[in-house]
C-alpha cells in the first residue's frame, strides 16, 4: 500500500492507470477532465507507456483501437460532447472485442451544456451509446479512492472480458481533492496473454491475426451478436457491485450513484435523524444493473427515491428491476446543478407523508 | 540477336477476363478465350510461341494468376542465401 | 452471318521444368479469388505491397490498416495481422498501433473517400505528427464500394452518380491533390504519385513502394505518402482497357505522376 | 469535529492553494478531508473558491451551501458567501479589500488586516498564510506542524525557500486574533 496523498479524483485516476501498466492513452482536451491528460502528459512517456494528444476525440479513439488491438492496456478519457464524439469507435471496439478503459467525466447537457457536475450521460453509458447492440461494463466511483480503485478493476474486467469497461464520472468528483492510497498491484501478475488475437506481426507460427467488426453475411453478424449478447448475460451473473446502507430497517430506500450517491448518504443520515426510516442502495455498476438485490428489497420496504443529475435515466431501470411492485420516485436536478441533502429530505418526508395519508 | 523464349502459365480460373495483359503484351502473345470459366469470365491464354518472358503482362495483372518462366542463358548452379555457417555444396549434378 | 467462334488454344510449353520461374505471385499475398471488379486497380496494389513485404522479409513485423470502401477486406488478401479501421480513422489507428509497438512496420491502405474526405483531418495530423508509417492512397477519384458517387479527388466535369451532369466545380468545389498539400507538411518524409496501369508504370510503382517501407524500417523520418492513381472501370462506366487509356489521356494531366518530395540528402 | 469552510477571492489571491494546504493538514492529523473547487472559465481571471471539509467521520457530500466559516478576500465573494454561513458560524475577511462588511449579527466577524501584515513581512504572498493562521487560533484543530507539513506538500520544491517566512507567516496571523 502506498502513502496517504492529496490528490485530485481525474490526477488520481491517472496515476492509478500509469500503476495499473498503461501502455496507450491517446486523449484531447476538454473541460472538466484536462487534468487527467494533463498529468499523463507529464508521466506516462517516463514510466513506460506512450502519451498522445490527438487532433479529435473522433481521433482518439480510434488511436485506442489501434492500441488495445496490439494487446496492450490503453485507454483515453473525456467528457461528454467529446465521449458522444467516440460513440463511433466504442461500437467498433465492442464487436471487434477489444479489452480497454474508457473514462467520461460528465458534464451537463445536452449540447455543448456547462462544464458543471452531471448525470445526464447514463443512458448513453448504460445502453451501448453508439450503433448497435452491445454494452459496455460501466462503473461509477463515488470518491477520489474509487476512481483509482476503479481503474485496476476497470483494466482486469477489461482483460477478462474482452470489452471496453466505461468509468463514469463527473466534473466534480474528477476535480475535487480527498485523500487516496493506491493499492498494490503487480501489473505482471495481472497480464492477461492476448497473443491469440492481438496484431503483433504475423509470425509463420500462426495464422494471421485480424481485428475487425466487418462481418458481411447476416447468419455470421447474427453469431456474433448471439456471442456478445451471451457474454453480457454472464457479466450480469457475475460482475455486479453494489453498496447497501441501512437496508434492514428501512421504509424507504433511496438509489444513486456516484457523486449525488454521497449527498444522498448525507440526506439519508439527516431524515433519519428526523425520525424517517431511510435506506440507500449505491450501485457501483450500472452495467450489470444491481436488479435483483432491488427486487429483493421491494418485498420488504414501502417506497424506492431514485436520486440522479439529470432528469430522470437511471430510475427506469429501477422501475423495471421492481417490475411495479412498490412505487418509485424520482428527485433529479439537471444541467450540472447538483442536488443538496436538504432538497432530498424535504422529498423524502413528502413522500413519507403521503404514504401515511395513504393509510 | 536472339530472342530470349519465354512462357507463362495462367490459372485461368482466376483470371476476370479483364484483357489488360493481352494489350500490354508486346508480342501479341496472348489472347481472351472465347468460352468462359466457372465464374462466368473469358481468360487469357498464350497463343502463340512468341514469349520472350518479358513479365508485363504479370505486372499489370490484377488477378496475379499469370506465372512467368525464361530461358536462362546460364543457369545458376545453386543459390546461396542466408549462409551462416561454412557449408560444403556437390556439384557433380 | 457471323464466324463461329474459335477457340484460341494455350501453347504448351515442353521443357517448362528447365527454365527459369521469373515472376509468380507473392506468398504473402492468400491465395484466393478477389472480390474486385475486372481489371481494378486496387488488386495489382495488394499484389505490390505483398511482394515489398516478402522482399523485405517484414512479414512478421508487419500490421496493416484496412478502411472502408472497396479495400474494406483487405485482410482477406494480406497474409499479415491487420485491423480494420472505421472510415477515414485509417491513420489513427495506425497511429495507435506504431505508438506501442513502435518496432513494428505499420502501413494503412485507404482510397480516396477515406484518406481525402471523411478522413482528411487524420490524415493531415497523423503526417503532421511525422507518424514513421507508411500510407498506401489509391486515388481512383470515384466511391466505388457505394456505386460509383462523386469523391473529393473526381476531375471536374466527370459525370457520377451524384453528379450527373459533371462535377460542377462552383457547386462542387475542385479536387484536392492530396500529395501536393500534405508534402508541405514537415511530418511528410516521402510523398510520391504513381500509377499501376501499365507494365512501365507498375514497374516504378514498385520500387516506390519499397523505398517507403525502407524509410521506415530505417526510422529516420517521417511518413511516406505513396499515392496510387488508378482507375475504376466499373465506376467510370468504362472497360479495363479504356480505363486504363482514360488514365494516360486525362487524370494524369491533372494528377501528374512522379515524386513529390523526397529525403533530405544525408 | 466536522468543520465546513469555503474560501472565496479573485484567482491568484492563492485561494485555491490556501484550500489545499487546509485539506492536506487535515490529513496529516488523520482527519477525513474533501477539498471542491470552482472550476472552469470562472477561474480565468474571476473569481475563484474551494471548498474544504474537515471531519472526524467520513465526509459524506462533499457538495454544500452552508458553511461553517467563510474566509472572503474580495467583495464580490462577500456578497456570494455571506448568506451562505451557517448562524453561530464565522467570517474571517481581508480588511482592505472588502468595502462593505457583513451586516448578518447572527455571525462572528474577523475583520483581518492580513494585506498590510503581509507587506510588513516584506512578501505580500504570504497573506492566505497569515489568514490561515488566524483561522488556527479561532479554530485549533490544525497543528502548526501539520500546517508545515502540508505546505511543504502543496509549495512546489523551488518554493521551499519560503517556507520560513510562511511560518513567520502563520504566527503573524494568529496574533492578529490575540489583540
Amino acid at each position: 500500500m502506498s502513502e496517504k496523498l492529496l490528490m485530485k479524483g481525474n490526477e488520481a485516476l491517472a496515476e492509478a492507470a500509469i500503476r495499473a501498466g498503461l501502455k496507450g492513452y491517446f486523449g484531447y482536451p476538454i473541460t472538466p477532465q484536462s487534468e487527467l491528460l494533463e498529468y499523463l502528459s507529464h508521466h506516462l512517456n517516463n514510466r513506460g507507456g506512450s502519451f498522445l494528444q490527438a487532433e479529435s476525440e473522433l481521433a482518439a479513439i480510434n488511436m485506442v483501437y489501434g492500441a488495445a488491438g496490439a494487446g496492450v492496456r490503453t485507454m483515453t478519457s473525456t467528457s461528454s460532447p467529446g465521449y458522444s464524439l467516440m460513440q463511433e469507435g466504442v461500437s467498433y471496439i465492442a464487436c471487434a472485442e477489444i479489452p480497454c478503459l474508457l473514462v467520461n467525466v460528465v458534464r451537463g447537457g445536452p449540447g455543448l451544456g456547462t462544464i458543471q457536475p452531471s448525470q445526464g450521460d447514463y443512458f448513453q453509458a448504460v445502453k451501448g451509446g453508439g450503433h448497435g447492440d452491445y454494452k459496455l461494463i460501466v462503473l461509477a466511483p463515488d470518491s477520489v479512492q474509487e476512481m483509482a480503485d476503479f481503474v485496476y478493476l476497470g483494466f482486469d474486467l477489461a482483460d477478462k472480458y474482452l470489452m471496453p469497461v466505461l468509468i463514469l464520472t463527473d466534473g466534480a468528483l474528477g476535480q475535487m481533492m480527498e485523500p487516496v492510497t493506491f493499492p498494490d498491484y503487480d501489473v505482471e501478475k495481472n497480464k492477461v496473454d492476448h497473443s491469440s488475437w492481438a496484431t503483433t506481426g504475423k509470425l509463420t507460427s500462426r495464422s494471421q491475426n485480424v481485428i475487425t467488426s466487418l462481418h458481411i453475411e447476416a447468419e455470421k453478424m447474427e453469431d456474433i451478436n448471439i456471442h456478445l449478447q451471451k457474454k453480457y448475460k454472464t457479466i450480469q451473473e457475475n460482475e455486479v457491485r453494489y453498496e447497501a446502507i441501512n437496508t434492514e430497517e428501512a421504509d424507504i430506500i433511496i438509489v444513486a450513484f456516484g457523486l449525488v450517491a454521497r449527498v444522498a448518504h448525507k440526506a439519508m443520515e439527516n431524515a433519519n435523524k428526523k425520525g424517517l426510516k431511510v435506506g440507500m442502495i449505491r450501485p457501483i455498476t450500472l452495467f450489470p444493473f444491481p436488479t435483483e438485490i432491488l427486487l429483493t428489497l421491494s418485498e420488504k420496504v414501502d417506497q424506492f427515491l431514485v436520486v440522479e443529475m439529470n432528469a430522470g435515466q437511471m430510475v427506469e431501470d429501477v422501475r423495471l428491476a421492481v417490475n411495479g411492485k412498490i412505487p418509485v420516485d424520482f428527485y433529479g436536478r439537471m444541467g450540472g446543478v447538483i442536488p443538496q441533502p436538504s432538497e432530498i429530505v424535504d422529498k423524502l418526508i413528502q413522500m413519507d407523508s403521503s404514504k401515511t395519508h395513504s393509510k | 540477336m536472339a530472342k530470349i523464349k519465354g512462357h507463362v502459365t495462367i490459372r485461368t480460373e482466376n483470371c476476370k477476363g479483364c484483357d489488360l495483359c493481352v494489350h500490354e503484351c508486346p508480342q501479341d502473345s496472348l489472347q481472351l478465350s472465347t468460352a468462359l470459366n466457372t465464374s462466368g469470365y473469358p481468360y487469357a491464354v498464350l497463343v502463340n510461341d512468341t514469349c520472350t518472358g518479358c513479365t508485363n503482362c504479370a505486372l499489370v495483372c490484377p488477378e496475379a494468376v499469370i506465372t512467368v518462366f525464361r530461358e536462362g542463358k546460364k543457369k545458376p548452379i545453386a543459390i546461396l542465401s542466408h549462409v551462416t555457417e561454412n557449408i560444403t555444396v556437390d556439384i557433380t549434378s | 452471318m457471323t464466324e463461329p467462334l474459335i477457340e484460341p488454344q494455350h501453347i504448351q510449353c515442353e521443357n517448362l521444368d528447365q527454365m527459369d520461374q521469373v515472376w509468380t505471385r507473392p506468398e504473402t499475398l492468400i491465395d484466393r479469388k478477389l472480390h474486385y471488379c475486372p481489371g481494378c486497380g486496387h488488386s495489382v496494389a495488394h499484389r505490390l505491397i505483398m511482394e515489398t513485404i516478402d522482399e523485405l522479409n517484414i512479414q512478421e513485423t508487419t500490421i496493416g490498416v484496412a478502411p472502408v470502401g472497396c479495400s474494406v477486406f483487405a485482410y482477406h488478401y494480406m497474409d499479415i495481422d491487420m485491423q480494420e479501421a472505421a472510415h477515414g480513422r485509417a491513420t489513427a489507428v495506425a497511429t495507435g498501433i506504431k505508438r506501442v509497438l513502435p518496432d513494428r512496420i505499420v502501413f494503412t491502405y485507404q482510397g480516396d473517400g477515406d484518406l481525402a474526405a471523411i478522413g482528411t483531418a487524420e490524415t493531415i495530423h497523423t503526417i503532421n505528427r511525422g507518424e514513421n508509417i507508411v500510407i498506401i492512397f489509391v486515388n481512383n477519384g470515384i466511391y466505388g464500394m457505394t456505386g460509383g458517387q462523386m469523391a473529393p479527388t473526381t476531375l471536374p466535369g466527370f459525370v457520377t452518380s451524384t453528379s450527373p451532369n459533371g462535377r460542377d466545380t462552383h457547386t462542387m468545389g475542385y479536387p484536392l491533390k492530396m500529395a501536393e498539400m500534405i508534402s508541405v507538411l514537415p511530418g511528410a518524409y516521402y510523398v510520391t504519385r504513381q500509377a499501376v496501369h501499365s507494365a512501365k508504370s507498375v514497374r516504378k510503382a514498385k520500387k516506390a513502394t519499397l523505398k517507403a517501407f525502407q524509410y521506415q524500417m530505417d526510422g529516420k523520418g517521417g511518413t511516406s505518402f505513396v499515392e496510387i492513381v488508378s482507375n475504376c472501370p466499373s465506376g467510370w462506366k468504362m472497360t479495363p482497357v479504356e480505363s486504363n487509356q482514360y488514365l494516360d489521356d486525362e487524370i494524369f494531366d491533372f494528377y501528374t505522376l512522379g515524386d513529390i518530395k523526397l529525403p533530405p540528402k544525408e | 469535529m466536522n468543520k465546513e469552510i469555503v474560501i472565496a477571492g479573485f484567482g491568484g489571491q492563492g485561494v485555491l492553494s490556501m484550500g489545499m494546504t487546509f485539506a492536506y493538514a487535515g490529513m496529516v492529523e488523520n482527519l477525513e478531508v474533501a477539498w471542491m473547487p470552482s472550476y472552469g472559465p470562472e477561474m480565468r481571471g474571476g473569481t475563484a473558491n474551494c471548498v474544504v471539509i474537515l471531519s472526524d467521520q467520513k465526509i459524506s457530500s462533499p457538495i454544500i451551501n452552508e458553511f461553517d466559516t467563510a474566509i472572503i478576500l474580495n467583495q464580490p465573494s462577500m456578497e456570494k458567501f455571506e448568506s451562505m454561513v451557517k448562524p453561530n458560524g464565522e467570517i474571517l475577511f481581508e480588511a482592505s479589500t472588502i468595502l462593505s462588511p457583513p451586516t448578518r449579527n447572527d455571525i462572528r466577524q474577523y475583520k483581518l488586516p492580513a494585506n498590510a501584515a503581509a507587506q510588513s513581512l516584506n512578501n505580500k504572498r504570504i497573506m492566505n498564510m497569515i489568514i490561515l493562521g488566524a483561522f488556527t487560533q479561532l479554530n485549533p484543530i490544525l497543528h502548526d506542524t501539520s500546517i508545515m507539513t502540508a505546505l511543504k506538500k502543496v509549495l512546489p520544491e523551488r518554493h521551499h525557500h519560503l517556507l520560513p517566512i510562511n511560518e513567520k507567516a502563520l504566527h503573524r496571523g494568529k496574533e492578529l486574533i490575540y489583540r
